[in-house]
């Protein structure tokens, strides 16, 4: 086995072992550089396995513990998992580096330890859940990442935030017993949690047509569940004030990062257990295309009567899923392909755009609405033009993340039966509202405002800023570039899965 | 389907249970009522996983070598156990956050909470 | 309100709690202050809700009024009759009449018993078609399960099959729960634990609690550790064992007096014995996962199956889950009874 | 034994639904209780002695009694001993 293969198992154990280590670094700012630098370390290890990953084209399974698979835990990793967890640690760092500032206004100086370890124990479980190869590991890791994801939200001290954190904590709670039964139903008609065990399992049943009602329903309450963790649309109730209530770097974590690892998990759960013959005939894709074609406009449509600039970008969060939906809906591998570049398109966008709101935020002091926003873009050139590069990548503009998402998104549709017309309308109206609230936003921030001097942020913290929203610039042009070779390294990586 | 009812009792009542937590988590405005209801919904689909453990006359999976003794099946057990340990970290969670809001708005019936967290809100926005 | 509900039948009484009154509160009827303060909230809604909206009409009011110029939306104002009157500066824009929104509250209330009701009924029915109760040849009973009960004395030195599978062939699983027990410990911390704490003299405890505490104390430890280390040989293991000792924490917390144990045990000291027998375990773990997947390095010698001193990894990774249990726990007990000010 | 499992379980649902409709709240805790030990009563039946001793120790144990702190807390916030909110 080469030694690169070991490389999911130390980015997890390096990434637990920090968190835990936390509690022994409690003053000034040392957590933060901790946890940064070792996801910056993670990042670097998750490029090199990706590089080679890349050249072979291969998957591989690690086995946890001296007993293979089906008797011990396994984590699996090819193309496609390596780039996530790439991405995700890209994302991780360049958030709470771009943070750093509003973590130090928002968050007493006793808490912060605290914090930056639920962020690292959050990490964690979200490259747990891309690597693990387990059904019963992904159900324990989710709801490490619901508790801390919740504690995250309320580390902010303001009773807004509280609020937020319980309706979200009910929500997650309900998703999670959901998961939770589906998980048992399936285990008991197939008596397996390895994913490719209950694979081929279920593909048995389903040819000779027996347990259907079980996992049927297992499917479904599976698949409910991560929509409910997800903030797919019926469901989303939860999301725009758990999101705006929190501090930057959570908000974006939350936005970019949290709800992508259960959808990450959706798509495992469709390729690896349940399959295509499965899903067609309980009508599985037909039901995420419809509600990721709802969402995509009722989200937006709510983002349009936010005055909260927060608000606003986490119902577009919740519209930006709804994309994902969609793509899965299709139900062929060009749309999975679709859903998971849109994935990272997201995820590289989305936080741009929270460090860029808390920066002006923070410079407007304090006012989270459009009017004390006017011109904020003035005294903050780097959040403005964050803010702005994020907007237009949502709205589609080209050479940017968003546009070739999208793209990627209608030559899917192009390929799919009666999906294709209203995917492409859902498309097309979709960026006309996306459109519709980020231009006015855009024009907001950058509107002449009678001169008033910035507030001085510590000097170090606006460095600090600039480079998180450079670094998400650069992620960001660079896929929106590169689309052929992002999209062929998914394309390995679904055939792998 | 009266036998049929006897013999699946246990995934019966479980399922009865669950629908009743999911109820109480979903529907009931009080926050300690919402916690009883998350800690039914966790248990019964822990009992659901114990019933399917079970093997008509088999023991518990304490090894004893020597004669041909049935065992029940030993997965579901541990995943019980792991449920367990993360039911009571959540309910902990979930009572601290409810101490915190009774704190500030003195009340534990969440429909009333929202109401005073969005009038705190518009105040400050005035 | 108009009409006594309890009076009517179970379906006029539901159809009232589906509008937003709970039957279970009609003898306090309207002067109950939590009820009043509801509807208000109702009514509130109605008549605000519609001030939410986009950024950009907000922008366009605002320099109107800037330059003196009276907005155009204002004289959109139509009556309102569930009689909150909007006064400030609220701009009511077309949709969203009053009442809309006691109706969708009604709605979905309709809507979710509906839902689970479909849900139950579905449910029941899986139920029913799932593999007979008790069934030996249940999908469940597979390889796995059949490895793990006939292999897994000699493999993992265990006799309580349940504890050879969670700590030694799925111990990853075991780990993240760990790891949950760790991350809500802290999450518990940050919520509830101030900096300035008010000490509060902490009245002498109820003398028979002293008195049966003292008795019943050293049993409950006894029981703990018992369970802890014998968790590879008999039912129990770290975390029932942990609990019984976090109780038995917790007891002479009571027992003591809370100035007593913070002696025997600041908040420090049970962060930093959490902290370590977290950091045992992975460690631990860590090193079997390791060797395990490169299949290289020393085995860990499983001794023989029935002793105490057996099992390899399984009687020290018990100890640590026990007191990382027992010390969240006894955590938990702090933070829910300190006084804050 | 089948009858007796059956009115275990008429007792859990009972037990829960008591539970959620109560309106006292430590009530509602108590019920909580009962229906934990019942539960650890059933999984003993169902030989599956680990669950239950966890069972009796958490949910019996630890989960209610966080459950009553959390209430004292409450109250004590509020300074009058009334337990009906």
């Amino acid at each position: 086995m080469p030694f690169t293969h070991n490389i999911p198992f130390f980015s997890l154990f390096l990434v637990l072992f920090s968190a835990i280590l936390v509690p022994f670094f409690s003053s000034g700012d040392r957590p933060l550089h901790l946890v940064r630098g070792v996801q910056l370390t993670v990042a670097a290890l998750s490029g090199l396995l990706l590089w080679e990953l890349w050249q072979t084209g291969e998957s591989f399974t690690y086995q946890m513990g001296h007993f293979p698979a089906p008797w011990g835990n396994e984590l699996k990793a090819g193309p496609l998992e390596a780039l996530l967890a790439l991405s995700f640690s890209l994302v991780m760092v360049l958030s709470m580096t771009g943070g750093g500032a509003d973590l130090r206004r928002d968050i007493p100086t006793h808490r912060r330890g605290g914090y930056c370890l639920l962020m690292q124990l959050l990490y964690a479980a979200l490259l747990a859940m891309v690597y693990t190869n387990d059904l019963f590991t992904a159900y324990v890791f989710i709801e490490i990442a619901a508790i801390t994801a919740c504690a995250a939200v309320v580390a902010k001290e303001s009773g807004r935030s509280v609020v937020a954190a319980i309706r979200y904590l009910i929500f997650s709670c309900l998703g999670s017993g959901l998961i939770l039964l589906g998980i048992s139903m399936l285990y008991s008609v197939t008596g397996h949690l390895l994913m490719e065990d209950l694979g081929r399992a279920v593909a048995g049943l389903a040819a000779e047509g027996r347990y259907m009602l079980p996992l049927t329903t297992s499917a479904l309450l599976m698949t409910v569940g991560l929509s409910i963790k997800s903030a797919q649309f019926p469901f989303h109730a939860w999301l725009p004030d758990a999101h705006a209530s929190a501090t930057t770097s959570a908000s974006a974590i939350l936005s970019g990062l949290v709800l992508k690892g259960y959808l990450v998990l959706l798509i495992k759960l469709i390729v690896r257990v349940f399959g295509n013959t499965l899903l067609v005939s309980i009508y599985m894709y037909d039901l995420l295309f419809l509600l990721g074609l709802a969402g995509m406009l009722f989200s937006s449509v709510a983002a349009l009567r936010q005055e909260d600039v927060k608000r606003m970008v986490a119902y577009s969060s919740s519209a930006q899923i709804s994309y994902i939906f969609l793509a899965l809906g299709m139900g062929s591998l060009g749309g999975i392909a679709a859903a998971c570049f849109q994935i990272l398109a997201h995820a590289f966008t989305k936080p741009m755009i929270f460090v860029g709101a808390g920066a002006m935020i923070r410079v407007g002091n304090g006012g989270h609405y459009w009017s004390d926003l006017r011109g904020a873009a003035w005294k903050d050139p780097a959040a403005g033009v964050g803010f702005t590069v994020g907007g237009l990548s949502l709205c589609g503009l080209p050479l940017l993340a968003g546009f070739s998402a999208k793209y990627s998104l209608a030559v899917a549709a192009l390929g799919a039966q009666w999906q294709t017309m209203p995917a492409l309308f859902g498309l097309a109206a979709s960026s006309v509202l996306n459109a519709m609230y980020y231009i006015p936003a855009i024009l907001a921030i950058w509107g002449r405002r009678n001169g008033e001097v910035a507030p001085a942020a510590g000097k170090g913290w606006r460095e600090e800023h600039r480079l998180a929203v450079a670094g998400f610039l650069v992620c960001n042009v660079a896929l929106g570039v590169a689309v052929g070779p992002v999209l062929s390294c998914i394309y390995q990586g679904l055939e792998v899965l | 389907m009266a036998e049929l009812v006897i013999q699946q009792r246990f995934y019966i009542g479980a399922i009865l249970l669950f629908s009743i937590g999911l109820a109480t988590l979903f529907l009931h405005p009080n926050l300690i009522k919402k916690i009883i209801g998350l800690n039914l919904m966790d248990t019964s689909v822990f009992l659901f996983l114990a019933a399917m453990g079970y093997v008509d006359g088999g023991s518990a999976p304490i090894i004893v070598h020597g004669g041909e003794q049935v065992y029940i099946n030993p997965v579901p057990g541990g995943l019980v156990l792991t449920g367990i340990v993360v039911a009571v970290s959540t309910t902990a969670l979930f009572l601290a956050l409810t101490c915190r809001l009774y704190r500030r708005y003195n009340s534990l019936n969440l429909d009333i909470i929202l109401m005073k967290a969005k009038g705190e809100k518009e105040k400050k926005n005035d | 309100m108009k009409n006594d509900p309890s009076k009517g039948g179970w379906f006029e009484r539901f159809m009232h709690w589906a509008e937003g009154e709970d039957p279970g509160q009609d003898q306090e009827s309207a002067d109950d202050p939590a009820r009043a303060e509801f509807i208000e909230y109702l009514e509130y809604l109605d008549a605000h809700e519609h001030m939410e909206f986009g950024a950009y009409r907000l922008m366009r009011y605002r320099e109107r009024t800037a330059k003196g110029m009276p907005p155009q939306e204002m004289t959109g104002h139509s009556g309102h009759g569930g009689g909150a009157v909007v006064t400030r500066r609220s701009f009511p824009v077309k949709g969203r009449r009053p009442g809309t929104l006691r109706t969708m509250v009604r709605l979905y209330r309709i809507l979710s018993v509906g839902v689970a009701g479909v849900l139950a009924a579905t449910l029941l029915s899986v139920a029913l078609s799932m593999p007979g109760f008790g069934d030996p040849e249940a999908p469940g009973m597979n390889q796995v399960a059949g490895r793990y009960l006939e292999d897994g004395v000699e493999e993992t030195g265990a006799v309580n099959a349940v504890a050879g599978m969670i700590l030694d062939y799925r111990a990853f699983d075991t780990f993240g729960e760990s790891t949950v027990l760790f991350a809500a410990a802290m999450s518990t911390v940050l919520l509830l634990r101030s900096e300035k704490r008010k000490r509060e003299r902490e009245e002498p405890g109820d003398l028979i609690l002293i008195r049966m505490g003292q008795i019943i104390l050293p049993a409950v430890m006894m029981f703990g550790i018992y369970v802890v280390v014998n968790g590879h040989l008999s039912p129990g293991g770290g975390f029932s064992g942990g609990t019984v000792l976090g109780c038995g924490l917790i007891l002479s917390g009571l027992v003591l007096g809370r100035e007593e144990m913070e002696h025997l045990l600041p908040p420090r000291r049970l962060t930093g014995l959490t902290v370590g027998c977290l950091l045992a375990y992975g460690l631990m773990k860590g090193y079997s996962f390791f060797t395990g997947a490169n299949h290289v390095g020393w085995d860990v010698p499983r001794g023989t199956p029935g002793n105490m001193f057996s099992a390899g990894f399984i009687l020290p990774l018990n100890l640590c889950v026990g007191v990382i249990v027992a010390c969240t726990m006894y955590t938990f007990y702090t933070l829910f009874t300190d006084r804050e000010g | 034994m089948t009858a007796l499992e059956i009115l275990l379980l008429l007792f859990l649902v009972f037990c829960a639904l008591a539970a959620v409709l109560t309106r006292h709240l430590v009530a509602s805790v108590i019920i909580f209780m009962s229906y934990s030990s019942v539960m650890a009563i059933l999984w003993l039946l169902l030989e599956s002695p680990d669950l239950a001793i966890t069972e009796a120790a958490v949910g019996a144990g630890v989960t209610s009694l966080l459950f009553f702190l959390a209430l004292r807390k409450i109250n004590g916030l509020k300074g009058v001993d009334e337990d009906e909110k």
